[in-house]
């Protein structure tokens, strides 16, 4: 275990989670910190984007599920958004929680209608099948395509929030939504972009999540919870806050797994909790 | 019985609180004068714990608190009303004052005890109603009640915690004349071992009831004296009448 | 083994026998508990015994002789104990069929050995229900873990491997599966070299566990894994080139027909061993599969034709004309037939099945993932390993 | 703030006969579902106090609950203790559990609370899941249940149980009424409503939400133990965050905050299932929509509606009358 190219496959390994981590998250922190909303649904959105992916992947192959998939999650969250997540704006925050855990009985019952209750796949694009060499040693492809997708959109969210005027206008909101209401920002209509947004992006992580591990029904469920450390962790919503929380768990999880196997599962908790005990809002609040 | 050495506080580059020194004696009525933002919430914040100071040391009855967290500090005595609002909005004037009740008498921790059946608790909510003109109000829910009356339940809920130092802060904001006439006939009334701390716009109203006058600006103390010295005083003049008219 | 020519002959015979009996038969339907998952982790599992238990009945006509009465365990050991319960005190039914989670297995085993009520398992497959918890009311027409690894171990020797890293889930079944694979590897001269359990459904990214296993050094990786974490495994397995550098193995549902095509050409060159596999190139499994595609238009997997030898098993103990209680387990026990897995019989000391074992790789075929059968461990019982009925 | 009114009083008494009687009409597997109810309806109930009048959303109360089962299976099963002692070391074990618990969480807030409970809770399951002598992931069976045949009573048939089921059930509403009327809950209530507030009265608030907490623990050990008693059997599942979720579930569909509304859910809830599950095996749909639908309707919950309702036509009365 102490070659080096041992620790670098290991190392790339956590970076592959943690960026699987930061797509997960990244629209469930931004929700959060414009709109409040803790949107446990995220997970189904999640899981709805790999099942997207599988049945349109079968005629269209592995980009036009990579395409489609978040196309249809956003149409889903459109759909969501209009029927009952514009009328939870101003209510109270625990009945947002409750409507979109009930989606979440809702979506997994509706998955195994729809597709199912036995397991799924998708291959991965022939374009990244197989493995390549990178410093010094043998990686698959298809997880080096998820940290560079990973990376892509991490720097393309960075550059969109402090270099544009959505982007502004979204950090204005999240700073203080009625100042921003009071700068002639149409709050409602940011929100409903950044929405559309952050449940694209879950359905983005569905699609390269699913060559890698397998569709069930349940895998939102399974994906919710350490996307919500990883929001909790960073700080609700900080995009920095995400990026850090990402990486955290990430490398926590793969080298927790190299390192000490049988705590494992124990891990992420003990992180979650040492944290909020020490800064009972996170690393990065967005706001203090 | 309170003595504030060397305060310091900083928000980032600003300084809020710069070297505040105060010594206020048993029983004394003392005014904080100042512009709007001079620092006198802020040095309530500090005195109460909400704030942590940056250095500096706080004493009260020979005691250093300015380590201990806000319900330590309000437990040795010192009782605040707040400038905004800061009550239990749903809860009824009564409900609201036996809270404040049931904390200082210790049955906050009481797991068996009806308060709300509790003679000793139910007189003490009485007498603090009464105390502030509250009495005929007691079972109105706080969210039902009008603006002036809840300025009154703000100064009741320091009242009921049974303080030996009850900060005031600006107790008259946005209230009637005859409120304030009220607030004075109150002010007079209370126990003269009662120290008591004040911050308020309303000049008339406070010069005749305070002891002495403090008068911040930029976060220093630049006065200290008896309500006549203030009234000569050119400094205090320029600095808070000027900037109230303003 | 065997002295029934045929599964279907064996139907047939049942279905005279209970025909002639049929007065009586009417006022006295036996009436059946099928206690399988049908929500949860294991609903597909639930599904499929379900399936194959139907194929059976309809073929044998015997659907209207019994009382089915259909529970959904949920995969949760209290909930399927409160609907073994329900079974039993309510709808006072003569016989439980079915259970697919071993721990489920575990919450129920103590009440229906006092109650006194047969138990036709078939799946879940914990050493313990036919070892020291074994019981005269529990018969086990599907599998034990040690049964179906504990041949992988020689027979992975014998064809030159030397070393192997072992990897399983975190519970009950990983550890037995691996303990059985180990006892066997090593004593006939084979070496573990390495060990890792992940935690049970909890674990998504094998890579860490897979770079570990790689640079073991070993000559072949042995496995328990079932359902999604098959299809996660098999996948990440092959995306880090491992298979080309050693051999997968598994004794199990690693690659069972349920999710082979889920894991797609990675499932390509893994070799497992299992009590059935749908290619079984024998006529009592051509009728099966025959019979079973034609009703669901898909073929069956082992939980099928698990839930098939469960109906065949109740249906001859009819035959013999046992109902009820201990008659009817005892009459459960002396079970023996041509399967569609081969033959099968059940062994008196366990009341577990005695089964041949498949040894077969996953190959690509002309409509999709087939089997390619290596060798045939036949009879494998296993030892009574504290059992007294 | 709790106010232990006619119209709960009413209710309660109501919802516990019908208990009872349905033990009696209901049949074997009625009297299942009404020990099933009321275990529900006790975890709720601890769930209701902490959350509807702490504002402490917990995700670990069937952590808590777990922990009792486990705490009284292992000393019943393992060692042999008596049932009785067994009883009250588990009730006290899940008890002092959930002061800890409650105690390192009280610094955070909302959706932070409800991770950092999250996470406690999933890590006693871990450590369960984990341990070999518990049994795993199979569990661990041999649970004895306690032995009142001194008193006369057969604890091992199922009309008894059901019976002493109903009897804790009630007597943990009670509990939870006399504690939520004394200063010290009618604290609770005002730290959920302005917590900073309360500091500067001089209430120790970590102190009062982690005994708060404790007290909880202290119900939901009390369900926990009935829980492992009921089948006789404990495994990894009872401690899971989502039997936390369900419980959650139970106290908004019957009404959060008000005492009566979570044995008003769990009522519905095992009943409403066990018809639907022998209908279909889809019936989360069902609940998901069902909980969507009591959030959209306003969030009061089955009893919180009804009361709702019951108030504000007194009210008017009143009015109309002034």
């Amino acid at each position: 275990m102490s070659d080096t190219g041992f620790w670098i496959v290991q190392t790339l390994n956590g970076v592959q989670l943690s960026l699987l981590y930061f797509l997960l998250s990244v629209g469930l922190t931004v929700i959060f910190g414009l709109m409040h909303f803790v949107n446990l649904a995220h997970g189904a959105l999640y899981a709805l984007g790999a099942y997207v992916s599988v049945t349109v992947s079968a005629v269209l192959g592995y980009w036009g599920g990579f395409l489609l998939a978040p196309v249809a999650v956003a149409v889903v969250g459109i759909g969501l958004y209009l029927l009952l997540i514009r009328r939870l704006r101003h209510a109270d925050h625990m009945n947002q929680v409750l409507v979109t855990f009930g989606l979440i009985f809702v979506f997994t019952d509706l998955f195994r209608i729809g597709w199912g209750d036995i397991d799924l796949g998708l291959e991965p694009p022939t374009l990244f099948s197989g493995q390549s060499t990178v410093f010094g040693v043998v990686y698959p492809t298809y997880r080096l395509f998820v940290i560079a997708l990973g990376l892509v959109i991490m720097a393309a969210l960075a550059l969109v929030l402090t270099r544009t005027q959505i982007g502004a206008m979204i950090r204005a909101g999240v700073d203080n939504e009625d100042m921003a209401a009071c700068l002639g920002i149409d709050v409602d209509r940011v929100f409903f972009g950044v929405f559309c947004m952050g449940c694209a992006l879950a359905g983005l992580a569905g699609v390269v999540a699913a060559p890698v591990f397998s569709v069930t029904p349940a895998m939102g469920d399974s994906v919710l919870i350490p996307a919500l450390i990883v929001v909790v962790i960073g700080g609700l919503g900080s995009l920095r806050g995400a990026v850090v929380g990402s990486f955290l768990v990430g490398f926590i999880q793969t080298f927790g797994a190299v390192i000490a196997p049988q705590l494992a599962a124990m891990i992420t908790y003990a992180l979650l909790a040492a944290v909020l005990i020490l800064r009972p809002a996170g690393l990065f609040p967005a706001r203090s | 019985m309170l003595d504030v050495r060397h305060l310091n506080k900083r928000f980032g580059s600003l300084a809020v609180t710069q070297d505040v020194n105060l010594s206020v004696a048993r029983g004394e009525r003392r005014l904080i004068l100042g512009p709007n933002g001079a620092g006198k919430t802020t040095l309530f914040n500090l005195l109460v714990g909400e704030l942590a100071s940056d250095s500096g040391e706080i004493h009260l009855d020979g005691e250093r608190v300015d380590r201990l967290g806000v319900d330590a500090r309000a437990r040795l005595g010192l009782a605040r009303s707040y400038q905004k609002n800061n009550l239990f909005d749903a809860l009824s004037v009564a409900e609201n004052l036996a809270l404040a009740v049931t904390a200082a008498r210790g049955l906050s921790s009481n797991p068996w005890r009806d308060t709300h059946r509790d003679a000793s608790v139910q007189e003490d909510v009485e007498r603090v109603a009464a105390q502030v003109g509250l009495e005929a109000r007691l079972h109105h829910t706080v969210s039902d009640t009008a603006y002036g009356e809840r300025r009154q339940l703000e100064v009741g809920m320091a009242l009921a915690s049974g303080p030996k130092l009850l900060m005031m802060d600006e107790p008259t904001s946005g209230v009637g004349p005859a409120m304030i006439d009220g607030f004075r006939q109150l002010l007079q009334s209370l126990p003269t071992d009662l120290t008591i701390l004040i911050v308020e716009h309303d000049m008339d109203f406070a010069l005749d009831l305070a002891d002495r006058i403090t008068v911040l600006n930029y976060g220093e103390v630049v006065f200290e004296g008896t309500p006549s010295e203030a009234r000569e005083s050119a400094l205090v003049r320029e600095i808070y009448l000027g900037a109230d008219d303003a | 083994m065997s002295f029934r020519p045929t599964t279907r002959a064996t139907a047939l015979c049942a279905a005279i026998t209970v025909g002639a009996l049929s007065p009586l038969a009417a006022q006295a339907k036996t009436s059946v508990g099928l206690l399988l998952p049908y929500s949860g982790v294991f609903a597909a599992l639930g599904n499929e015994i379900e399936a194959g238990f139907t194929v059976a009945m309809e073929a044998a006509g015997a659907t209207d002789q019994f009382d089915i009465i259909k529970e959904d365990t949920e995969v949760k050991p209290p909930v399927g104990l409160a609907k073994a319960r329900k079974l039993v005190l309510e709808d006072e039914v003569d016989v439980i069929v079915g259970v697919v989670s071993s721990g489920v297995l575990g919450a129920m085993r103590d009440f229906v050995h006092d109650a006194e009520v047969p138990l036709l398992v078939a799946n879940a497959g914990n050493d313990h229900a036919t070892g020291e918890q074994c019981s005269p009311y529990i018969t086990r027409v599907s599998f034990s873990n040690a049964q179906i690894n504990r041949p992988m171990g020689d027979w992975l020797a014998g064809s030159g491997v030397k070393t192997a890293y072992i990897m399983a889930a975190d519970y009950a079944a990983g550890h037995q599966t691996m303990a059985a694979f180990k006892e066997s590897f090593t004593a006939a001269g084979g070496e573990i070299v390495g060990e890792e359990y992940t935690p049970f459904r909890k674990t998504k990214d094998f890579g860490p566990y897979l770079t570990k296993a790689k640079a073991s050094g070993a000559e072949a990786v042995y496995v328990f894994y079932a359902g999604g974490e098959a299809i996660s495994f098999v996948k990440q397995y092959d995306s880090f080139g491992l298979k080309d550098q050693m051999g997968l193995y598994s004794g199990g549902f690693l690659t069972s027909p349920l999710y082979v095509n889920a894991e797609g050409p990675a499932a390509e060159g893994v070799i497992t061993a299992l009590h059935y596999m749908p290619t079984l190139d024998t006529p009592e499994n051509k009728a099966f599969v025959d019979a079973y595609t034609a009703k669901y238009g898909k073929g069956p997997s082992e939980f099928a034709v698990q839930g098939y030898d469960a109906a065949h098993a109740l249906l001859s103990s009819q035959a013999d004309g046992e109902t009820r209680g201990a008659e009817l387990s005892a009459a459960l026990s002396r079970y023996s037939a041509n399967s569609p897995r081969g033959p099968i019989s059940i062994d008196p000391a366990t009341n577990n099945i005695v089964q041949n074992i498949y040894i077969y790789e996953t190959v690509a075929g002309e409509n999709g993932l087939t089997q390619r059968l290596i060798d045939t461990v036949e009879n494998v019982q296993d030892a009574p390993n504290g059992c007294v009925l | 703030m709790f106010h232990q009114t006619a119209l709960k009083s009413v209710t309660l008494v109501i919802l516990l006969l019908g208990l009872g009687a349905y033990v009696q009409t209901g049949g074997y597997y009625g009297r299942e579902l009404v020990i099933e109810a009321c275990i529900l309806a006790m975890l709720a109930l601890s769930v209701d106090v902490v959350a509807g009048y702490g504002g402490m959303i917990s995700m670990c109360h069937g952590a808590l609950l777990g922990a009792a089962a486990y705490a009284f299976a292992a000393m019943t099963a393992l060692l042999g203790w008596p049932p009785s002692l067994s009883f009250v070391i588990a009730i006290v074990a899940s008890t002092l559990l959930a002061t800890a618990i409650g105690a390192v969480s009280s610094r955070t807030q909302g959706i932070f609370f409800i991770m950092a409970t999250l996470a406690f809770g999933q890590m006693v399951y871990v450590m369960i899941f984990d341990a070999p002598m518990l049994g795993g992931d199979d569990g661990m069976a041999g649970v004895k249940r306690l032995n009142l045949d001194l008193v006369g009573i057969n604890f091992k048939k199922s009309a008894p149980f059901a019976f002493a089921c109903i009897a804790l059930l009630a007597l943990s509403y009670g509990l939870a009424a006399l504690m939520l009327r004394s200063g010290f809950g009618r604290t609770l209530s005002g730290v959920k409503a302005n917590e900073d507030r309360l500091r500067a009265l001089g209430v120790r608030v970590w102190w009062v939400k982690a005994r708060a907490f404790g007290f909880s623990g202290l119900l939901a050990g009390i369900a926990g133990v009935m829980a492992a008693q009921h089948t006789q059997f404990v495994s990894p599942e009872l401690l899971l965050w989502t039997l936390s979720g369900e419980a959650l579930v139970v106290v908004i569909l019957g009404g959060l905050g008000t005492l009566v509304g979570p044995l008003v859910g769990a009522i519905a809830l095992v009943f409403v299932k066990h018809e639907i599950s022998s209908v279909t095996h889809y019936w989360h749909l069902f609940i998901g929509i069902a909980l969507i639908l009591t959030v959209l309707a306003g969030g009061r919950g089955l009893y919180g509606q009804f009361e709702y309702v019951v108030t504000r036509a007194r009210r008017r009365r009143a009015k109309d009358h002034a």
